[in-house]
Protein backbone atom coordinates (compact mmCIF):
# COMPACT_ATOMS: atom_id res chain seq x y z
CA UNK A 1 0.00 0.00 0.00
CA UNK A 2 2.81 2.39 0.86
CA UNK A 3 4.83 1.32 -2.07
CA UNK A 4 1.41 2.27 -4.41
CA UNK A 5 0.85 5.36 -2.88
CA UNK A 6 4.33 6.91 -3.41
CA UNK A 7 3.92 6.04 -7.32
CA UNK A 8 0.72 8.46 -6.99
CA UNK A 9 2.11 11.86 -8.66
CA UNK A 10 0.39 15.31 -8.14
CA UNK A 11 0.81 16.93 -11.75
CA UNK A 12 -0.59 20.20 -13.03
CA UNK A 13 -1.73 19.54 -16.99
CA UNK A 14 -2.15 23.18 -19.41
CA UNK A 15 -4.48 22.75 -22.25
CA UNK A 16 -4.04 24.81 -25.07
CA UNK A 17 -6.13 25.41 -28.82
CA UNK A 18 -8.03 22.57 -29.28
CA UNK A 19 -7.08 20.24 -26.29
CA UNK A 20 -8.31 23.17 -24.14
CA UNK A 21 -11.42 23.31 -26.01
CA UNK A 22 -12.25 19.51 -26.18
CA UNK A 23 -11.13 19.69 -22.36
CA UNK A 24 -13.26 22.47 -21.16
CA UNK A 25 -10.58 23.78 -19.30
CA UNK A 26 -6.83 25.76 -19.69
CA UNK A 27 -5.38 23.74 -16.60
CA UNK A 28 -6.19 20.71 -14.03
CA UNK A 29 -4.89 19.65 -11.21
CA UNK A 30 -4.63 15.81 -10.87
CA UNK A 31 -2.92 12.34 -9.88
CA UNK A 32 -1.75 9.77 -11.81
CA UNK A 33 0.08 6.28 -11.48
CA UNK A 34 1.75 6.71 -15.19
CA UNK A 35 5.04 6.45 -15.82
CA UNK A 36 5.28 9.15 -18.86
CA UNK A 37 4.38 12.25 -20.72
CA UNK A 38 3.09 9.97 -23.34
CA UNK A 39 1.00 7.57 -21.32
CA UNK A 40 -0.58 9.94 -19.43
CA UNK A 41 -1.66 11.59 -22.32
CA UNK A 42 -3.46 8.35 -23.18
CA UNK A 43 -4.63 8.36 -19.85
CA UNK A 44 -6.12 11.69 -20.86
CA UNK A 45 -7.13 10.78 -24.19
CA UNK A 46 -9.36 7.84 -22.93
CA UNK A 47 -10.94 10.03 -20.34
CA UNK A 48 -11.77 13.40 -22.55
CA UNK A 49 -11.75 11.67 -26.22
CA UNK A 50 -9.38 14.15 -27.43
CA UNK A 51 -9.35 13.70 -31.23
CA UNK A 52 -5.46 14.30 -31.80
CA UNK A 53 -3.47 11.42 -31.40
CA UNK A 54 -0.21 11.54 -29.64
CA UNK A 55 1.82 11.48 -32.41
CA UNK A 56 0.82 14.72 -33.72
CA UNK A 57 1.67 16.19 -30.11
CA UNK A 58 4.68 17.50 -28.79
CA UNK A 59 5.20 17.85 -25.08
CA UNK A 60 6.72 20.05 -22.42
CA UNK A 61 7.76 19.92 -18.87
CA UNK A 62 7.57 22.78 -16.43
CA UNK A 63 8.45 24.75 -19.96
CA UNK A 64 10.80 22.68 -21.38
CA UNK A 65 10.25 20.66 -24.61
CA UNK A 66 10.76 17.41 -23.50
CA UNK A 67 10.57 13.52 -25.43
CA UNK A 68 7.46 12.25 -25.37
CA UNK A 69 8.73 9.46 -23.04
CA UNK A 70 9.83 11.56 -20.48
CA UNK A 71 9.31 10.67 -16.86
CA UNK A 72 7.05 12.60 -14.76
CA UNK A 73 7.59 13.43 -11.44
CA UNK A 74 5.07 14.72 -8.68
CA UNK A 75 4.68 18.65 -9.01
CA UNK A 76 5.54 18.79 -12.91
CA UNK A 77 3.30 20.51 -14.88
CA UNK A 78 2.69 19.46 -18.26
CA UNK A 79 2.02 20.69 -21.31
CA UNK A 80 0.70 19.12 -24.69
CA UNK A 81 1.31 20.73 -27.53
CA UNK A 82 -1.11 20.31 -30.92
CA UNK A 83 0.40 21.04 -33.67
CA UNK A 84 1.72 24.83 -34.01
CA UNK A 85 0.49 27.28 -36.47
CA UNK A 86 2.00 31.06 -35.75
CA UNK A 87 3.49 33.46 -38.04
CA UNK B 1 13.46 39.84 -28.13
CA UNK B 2 10.94 37.52 -29.18
CA UNK B 3 7.73 38.89 -27.46
CA UNK B 4 4.17 38.47 -27.72
CA UNK B 5 1.94 41.42 -27.57
CA UNK B 6 -2.17 41.46 -27.00
CA UNK B 7 -2.44 44.83 -28.68
CA UNK B 8 -2.07 45.44 -32.28
CA UNK B 9 1.57 45.82 -33.68
CA UNK B 10 3.35 48.77 -34.60
CA UNK B 11 6.09 48.38 -37.01
CA UNK B 12 7.47 52.06 -36.98
CA UNK B 13 8.24 51.50 -33.14
CA UNK B 14 9.99 47.87 -33.95
CA UNK B 15 11.82 49.06 -36.64
CA UNK B 16 13.08 52.35 -34.71
CA UNK B 17 14.19 50.34 -32.14
CA UNK B 18 16.85 48.19 -34.78
CA UNK B 19 18.10 52.02 -35.92
CA UNK B 20 21.97 51.25 -35.91
CA UNK B 21 24.79 52.88 -38.18
CA UNK B 22 26.77 49.80 -38.52
CA UNK B 23 23.16 48.33 -40.86
CA UNK B 24 23.45 48.65 -43.83
CA UNK B 25 20.64 46.41 -44.54
CA UNK B 26 17.24 45.72 -42.85
CA UNK B 27 14.68 43.11 -43.76
CA UNK B 28 11.39 42.45 -42.15
CA UNK B 29 8.75 39.83 -42.93
CA UNK B 30 4.96 40.91 -41.39
CA UNK B 31 2.91 37.98 -41.68
CA UNK B 32 -0.98 39.75 -42.04
CA UNK B 33 -4.69 38.13 -41.91
CA UNK B 34 -5.62 37.18 -45.41
CA UNK B 35 -8.96 37.15 -46.78
CA UNK B 36 -9.01 33.62 -47.53
CA UNK B 37 -7.09 30.67 -47.02
CA UNK B 38 -7.79 27.26 -48.84
CA UNK B 39 -10.81 28.21 -51.10
CA UNK B 40 -12.31 29.05 -47.73
CA UNK B 41 -13.80 33.18 -46.56
CA UNK B 42 -12.04 33.91 -43.82
CA UNK B 43 -13.48 37.26 -41.47
CA UNK B 44 -11.18 37.01 -38.16
CA UNK B 45 -8.46 34.92 -36.90
CA UNK B 46 -7.59 33.72 -33.37
CA UNK B 47 -4.23 33.08 -32.13
CA UNK B 48 -3.70 31.42 -28.89
CA UNK B 49 -0.08 30.91 -27.21
CA UNK B 50 1.49 29.05 -24.70
CA UNK B 51 3.28 32.33 -23.17
CA UNK B 52 5.98 31.48 -21.05
CA UNK B 53 7.22 28.60 -23.52
CA UNK B 54 6.39 30.58 -26.69
CA UNK B 55 8.86 33.63 -25.49
CA UNK B 56 11.29 31.14 -24.31
CA UNK B 57 11.23 28.85 -27.79
CA UNK B 58 11.37 32.27 -29.50
CA UNK B 59 14.26 33.76 -27.62
CA UNK B 60 15.89 30.54 -28.48
CA UNK B 61 15.51 30.86 -32.88
CA UNK B 62 16.94 34.33 -32.57
CA UNK B 63 19.74 33.43 -30.47
CA UNK B 64 20.31 30.18 -32.81
CA UNK B 65 19.98 32.86 -35.80
CA UNK B 66 22.45 35.40 -34.20
CA UNK B 67 24.92 32.38 -34.33
CA UNK B 68 24.39 31.27 -37.99
CA UNK B 69 24.24 34.87 -39.98
CA UNK B 70 26.20 37.79 -39.62
CA UNK B 71 23.42 40.06 -37.53
CA UNK B 72 23.68 43.31 -36.37
CA UNK B 73 20.15 43.02 -34.79
CA UNK B 74 16.87 40.70 -34.60
CA UNK B 75 13.44 41.07 -33.15
CA UNK B 76 10.29 39.32 -33.84
CA UNK B 77 6.96 40.06 -31.90
CA UNK B 78 3.95 37.46 -32.33
CA UNK B 79 0.09 38.93 -31.62
CA UNK B 80 -2.11 37.40 -29.97
CA UNK B 81 -6.07 37.82 -29.37
CA UNK B 82 -8.58 37.88 -32.04
CA UNK B 83 -7.27 40.20 -35.22
CA UNK B 84 -9.10 41.12 -38.09
CA UNK B 85 -8.62 40.77 -41.28
CA UNK B 86 -5.44 42.62 -42.61
CA UNK B 87 -3.94 43.00 -39.09
CA UNK B 88 -0.60 42.00 -38.49
CA UNK B 89 -0.22 38.43 -37.37
CA UNK B 90 3.74 38.42 -36.74
CA UNK B 91 6.49 41.33 -37.48
CA UNK B 92 10.13 40.21 -37.44
CA UNK B 93 12.84 42.62 -38.34
CA UNK B 94 16.73 41.67 -39.20
CA UNK B 95 19.60 44.35 -39.65
CA UNK B 96 22.95 43.21 -40.40
CA UNK B 97 25.84 45.30 -42.07
CA UNK B 98 25.17 43.27 -45.85
CA UNK B 99 21.95 41.65 -47.58
CA UNK B 100 22.79 38.31 -47.52
CA UNK B 101 22.90 37.68 -43.52
CA UNK B 102 19.39 40.02 -43.37
CA UNK B 103 17.53 37.85 -46.40
CA UNK B 104 18.22 34.31 -44.99
CA UNK B 105 18.19 35.08 -41.28
CA UNK B 106 14.26 36.76 -41.59
CA UNK B 107 13.68 33.73 -42.89
CA UNK B 108 15.30 31.39 -40.86
CA UNK B 109 13.34 33.04 -38.04
CA UNK B 110 10.22 32.85 -40.07
CA UNK B 111 10.03 29.65 -40.64
CA UNK B 112 11.59 28.23 -36.92
CA UNK B 113 8.80 30.38 -35.09
CA UNK B 114 6.01 28.95 -37.63
CA UNK B 115 7.46 25.32 -36.84
CA UNK B 116 8.03 25.68 -33.52
CA UNK B 117 6.87 28.48 -31.26
CA UNK B 118 3.82 27.10 -29.99
CA UNK B 119 1.23 29.54 -31.18
CA UNK B 120 -2.40 28.11 -32.29
CA UNK B 121 -4.28 29.79 -35.30
CA UNK B 122 -8.07 29.50 -35.32
CA UNK B 123 -9.77 30.67 -38.29
CA UNK B 124 -13.28 32.21 -38.50
CA UNK B 125 -15.04 31.88 -41.77
CA UNK B 126 -17.63 33.80 -43.38
CA UNK B 127 -19.87 30.90 -43.13
CA UNK B 128 -19.73 30.83 -39.34
CA UNK B 129 -17.86 27.73 -39.13
CA UNK B 130 -13.91 27.65 -37.27
CA UNK B 131 -11.38 25.76 -37.21
CA UNK B 132 -7.90 25.42 -35.84
CA UNK B 133 -5.25 25.28 -38.32
CA UNK B 134 -2.84 22.24 -38.61
CA UNK B 135 -5.10 21.08 -36.05
CA UNK B 136 -6.61 18.35 -36.84
CA UNK B 137 -9.45 20.18 -38.79
CA UNK B 138 -12.23 19.92 -37.81
CA UNK B 139 -15.48 22.32 -37.72
CA UNK B 140 -16.30 23.47 -34.57
CA UNK C 1 6.12 51.15 -59.51
CA UNK C 2 9.78 52.19 -58.89
CA UNK C 3 10.24 56.29 -58.64
CA UNK C 4 13.30 58.58 -57.26
CA UNK C 5 13.24 60.69 -54.08
CA UNK C 6 15.38 63.80 -53.59
CA UNK C 7 13.25 63.69 -50.01
CA UNK C 8 13.69 61.66 -47.21
CA UNK C 9 11.48 58.22 -47.41
CA UNK C 10 8.44 57.27 -45.65
CA UNK C 11 8.47 53.89 -45.07
CA UNK C 12 5.48 53.63 -43.24
CA UNK C 13 3.40 55.62 -45.83
CA UNK C 14 5.22 53.47 -48.60
CA UNK C 15 4.09 49.91 -46.75
CA UNK C 16 0.75 51.15 -46.15
CA UNK C 17 0.11 51.52 -49.45
CA UNK C 18 0.43 48.34 -50.21
CA UNK C 19 -2.12 47.08 -47.59
CA UNK C 20 -4.57 44.21 -49.29
CA UNK C 21 -6.52 41.73 -47.67
CA UNK C 22 -5.07 39.15 -50.74
CA UNK C 23 -2.11 39.54 -48.92
CA UNK C 24 -0.44 37.23 -46.46
CA UNK C 25 2.94 38.17 -46.22
CA UNK C 26 5.12 41.56 -46.86
CA UNK C 27 8.83 41.54 -46.91
CA UNK C 28 10.39 44.56 -47.19
CA UNK C 29 14.15 45.34 -47.64
CA UNK C 30 15.84 49.07 -46.73
CA UNK C 31 19.40 49.92 -47.71
CA UNK C 32 20.89 51.86 -44.93
CA UNK C 33 23.77 54.61 -44.99
CA UNK C 34 26.21 52.51 -42.89
CA UNK C 35 29.46 54.60 -40.86
CA UNK C 36 31.78 52.16 -42.76
CA UNK C 37 32.79 50.44 -45.67
CA UNK C 38 35.88 48.21 -46.74
CA UNK C 39 37.63 49.49 -43.90
CA UNK C 40 37.00 53.45 -44.30
CA UNK C 41 35.18 55.55 -41.68
CA UNK C 42 31.86 56.86 -43.77
CA UNK C 43 30.46 60.36 -42.68
CA UNK C 44 28.26 60.94 -45.76
CA UNK C 45 26.94 59.37 -49.18
CA UNK C 46 25.55 60.73 -52.26
CA UNK C 47 23.28 59.22 -54.80
CA UNK C 48 23.00 60.39 -58.16
CA UNK C 49 20.89 59.07 -61.11
CA UNK C 50 19.74 59.28 -64.32
CA UNK C 51 16.10 59.99 -63.73
CA UNK C 52 14.38 58.44 -66.95
CA UNK C 53 16.35 55.77 -67.30
CA UNK C 54 16.47 54.45 -63.74
CA UNK C 55 13.04 54.56 -63.60
CA UNK C 56 12.17 52.94 -66.84
CA UNK C 57 14.67 50.31 -65.97
CA UNK C 58 13.02 50.08 -62.62
CA UNK C 59 10.04 49.60 -63.81
CA UNK C 60 10.65 47.00 -66.19
CA UNK C 61 12.50 44.82 -62.85
CA UNK C 62 9.47 45.28 -61.03
CA UNK C 63 7.20 44.06 -64.25
CA UNK C 64 9.77 41.28 -64.18
CA UNK C 65 9.12 40.19 -60.49
CA UNK C 66 5.84 40.17 -61.24
CA UNK C 67 6.02 37.69 -64.02
CA UNK C 68 8.34 35.35 -61.88
CA UNK C 69 6.33 35.27 -58.72
CA UNK C 70 2.85 35.15 -57.31
CA UNK C 71 2.67 38.77 -56.24
CA UNK C 72 0.19 40.75 -55.00
CA UNK C 73 1.78 44.11 -55.34
CA UNK C 74 5.55 45.44 -55.42
CA UNK C 75 7.26 48.77 -55.37
CA UNK C 76 11.02 50.30 -54.54
CA UNK C 77 11.90 53.77 -54.25
CA UNK C 78 15.37 55.25 -54.19
CA UNK C 79 16.71 58.52 -53.15
CA UNK C 80 18.85 60.31 -54.47
CA UNK C 81 20.99 63.23 -53.50
CA UNK C 82 23.06 63.55 -50.42
CA UNK C 83 22.32 61.11 -47.48
CA UNK C 84 23.91 61.12 -43.98
CA UNK C 85 24.69 58.59 -42.18
CA UNK C 86 21.68 56.03 -41.07
CA UNK C 87 19.51 57.39 -43.74
CA UNK C 88 17.15 55.25 -46.31
CA UNK C 89 18.94 54.64 -49.43
CA UNK C 90 16.13 52.75 -51.00
CA UNK C 91 12.67 51.18 -49.73
CA UNK C 92 11.10 47.49 -51.31
CA UNK C 93 8.37 46.30 -50.63
CA UNK C 94 6.75 43.20 -51.59
CA UNK C 95 2.77 41.57 -51.07
CA UNK C 96 2.48 37.89 -51.52
CA UNK C 97 -0.55 35.42 -50.76
CA UNK C 98 2.60 33.27 -49.51
CA UNK C 99 6.06 34.20 -47.88
CA UNK C 100 8.40 31.92 -50.61
CA UNK C 101 7.34 34.74 -53.12
CA UNK C 102 7.54 37.81 -50.92
CA UNK C 103 10.99 36.70 -49.89
CA UNK C 104 12.08 35.74 -53.43
CA UNK C 105 10.93 39.04 -55.47
CA UNK C 106 12.11 40.96 -52.66
CA UNK C 107 15.54 39.42 -53.07
CA UNK C 108 15.28 39.30 -56.62
CA UNK C 109 14.52 43.61 -56.71
CA UNK C 110 17.49 44.61 -54.54
CA UNK C 111 19.64 42.19 -56.67
CA UNK C 112 18.72 43.63 -59.81
CA UNK C 113 18.43 47.04 -58.69
CA UNK C 114 22.27 47.48 -57.44
CA UNK C 115 22.85 45.47 -61.05
CA UNK C 116 21.15 47.49 -63.19
CA UNK C 117 19.67 50.57 -62.28
CA UNK C 118 21.46 53.84 -63.55
CA UNK C 119 21.99 55.01 -59.78
CA UNK C 120 25.71 56.01 -58.66
CA UNK C 121 26.88 56.29 -54.97
CA UNK C 122 30.13 58.76 -54.06
CA UNK C 123 30.98 58.39 -50.77
CA UNK C 124 32.44 60.84 -48.43
CA UNK C 125 34.98 59.69 -46.17
CA UNK C 126 35.85 60.88 -42.30
CA UNK C 127 39.22 62.42 -43.63
CA UNK C 128 38.32 63.82 -46.12
CA UNK C 129 38.35 62.34 -49.47
CA UNK C 130 35.36 61.20 -51.19
CA UNK C 131 35.29 58.11 -53.85
CA UNK C 132 32.65 56.53 -56.45
CA UNK C 133 32.06 53.15 -55.18
CA UNK C 134 32.27 50.68 -58.01
CA UNK C 135 33.08 53.61 -60.24
CA UNK C 136 36.79 52.97 -60.76
CA UNK C 137 37.57 53.59 -57.15
CA UNK C 138 39.77 57.18 -57.20
CA UNK C 139 40.30 59.82 -54.61
CA UNK C 140 39.09 62.91 -55.54
CA UNK D 1 32.20 67.44 -99.67
CA UNK D 2 28.52 66.90 -99.72
CA UNK D 3 28.82 63.15 -98.74
CA UNK D 4 31.16 63.59 -95.58
CA UNK D 5 28.84 66.43 -94.70
CA UNK D 6 26.18 64.03 -94.57
CA UNK D 7 28.51 61.71 -92.51
CA UNK D 8 28.67 64.12 -89.51
CA UNK D 9 26.12 63.72 -86.82
CA UNK D 10 24.61 65.85 -83.96
CA UNK D 11 24.80 64.46 -80.89
CA UNK D 12 23.87 65.21 -77.44
CA UNK D 13 25.89 63.49 -74.31
CA UNK D 14 24.44 63.12 -70.91
CA UNK D 15 27.52 62.12 -68.44
CA UNK D 16 27.14 61.28 -65.23
CA UNK D 17 28.83 60.40 -61.79
CA UNK D 18 32.74 59.78 -62.17
CA UNK D 19 32.43 61.05 -65.91
CA UNK D 20 30.32 63.83 -65.39
CA UNK D 21 33.30 65.42 -62.77
CA UNK D 22 36.30 64.36 -65.05
CA UNK D 23 34.43 66.15 -67.90
CA UNK D 24 33.36 69.10 -66.06
CA UNK D 25 29.54 69.15 -67.19
CA UNK D 26 26.57 66.78 -67.22
CA UNK D 27 25.39 67.28 -70.85
CA UNK D 28 27.10 68.45 -74.23
CA UNK D 29 25.85 68.88 -77.88
CA UNK D 30 28.41 68.31 -80.38
CA UNK D 31 29.29 66.76 -84.08
CA UNK D 32 31.11 63.78 -84.96
CA UNK D 33 31.52 61.50 -87.77
CA UNK D 34 31.94 58.35 -85.91
CA UNK D 35 29.55 55.35 -86.84
CA UNK D 36 29.26 54.01 -83.24
CA UNK D 37 28.86 54.78 -79.68
CA UNK D 38 31.57 52.25 -78.74
CA UNK D 39 33.78 54.79 -81.05
CA UNK D 40 31.83 58.00 -79.48
CA UNK D 41 33.45 56.97 -76.21
CA UNK D 42 36.96 56.54 -77.68
CA UNK D 43 36.76 60.23 -79.29
CA UNK D 44 35.74 61.36 -75.79
CA UNK D 45 37.79 59.52 -73.92
CA UNK D 46 40.34 60.56 -76.06
CA UNK D 47 39.87 64.09 -75.53
CA UNK D 48 39.20 64.59 -72.03
CA UNK D 49 41.00 61.79 -70.54
CA UNK D 50 38.20 59.50 -68.77
CA UNK D 51 39.89 56.77 -66.89
CA UNK D 52 37.35 54.26 -67.22
CA UNK D 53 37.88 52.48 -70.09
CA UNK D 54 34.86 51.42 -72.71
CA UNK D 55 34.82 47.67 -71.43
CA UNK D 56 33.29 49.13 -67.79
CA UNK D 57 30.56 51.20 -69.32
CA UNK D 58 27.23 50.58 -70.59
CA UNK D 59 25.57 52.91 -73.09
CA UNK D 60 21.94 53.99 -73.73
CA UNK D 61 20.70 55.72 -76.67
CA UNK D 62 17.63 58.24 -76.38
CA UNK D 63 17.25 56.21 -72.91
CA UNK D 64 17.11 52.56 -73.81
CA UNK D 65 20.39 50.68 -73.07
CA UNK D 66 21.84 49.74 -76.62
CA UNK D 67 25.38 47.70 -77.45
CA UNK D 68 28.67 49.04 -77.72
CA UNK D 69 28.54 49.30 -81.56
CA UNK D 70 24.74 50.72 -82.08
CA UNK D 71 25.40 52.86 -84.71
CA UNK D 72 24.73 56.52 -84.03
CA UNK D 73 22.35 58.72 -86.07
CA UNK D 74 22.11 62.48 -86.16
CA UNK D 75 19.79 64.03 -83.17
CA UNK D 76 21.06 60.54 -80.76
CA UNK D 77 21.32 61.35 -76.97
CA UNK D 78 23.69 59.06 -75.54
CA UNK D 79 24.27 58.17 -72.45
CA UNK D 80 27.64 56.06 -71.33
CA UNK D 81 26.82 54.51 -67.67
CA UNK D 82 29.68 53.51 -65.51
CA UNK D 83 29.16 51.09 -63.20
CA UNK D 84 25.96 51.40 -61.41
CA UNK D 85 25.92 51.52 -57.40
CA UNK D 86 22.45 51.92 -56.13
CA UNK D 87 20.85 50.39 -52.97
Amino acid sequence: MAKAAEMIKSIQVLYFAILREQRGLSRESLATAVGTVGELYDELRGKHGFTLGGEHLRAAINDEFMPWNAPLKSGDVVTFIPPVAGG
Amino acid sequence: MFKLSHEPLDPTALKAALANPQAGACVTFEGWVRNHNEGQAVRALEYEAHGSLAEKEGAKILEEARQRFSLVAASCVHRVGTLALGDMAIWIGVTAEHRDAAFAACRYLIDEAKARVPIWKKEHYAGGSSAWINCARREV
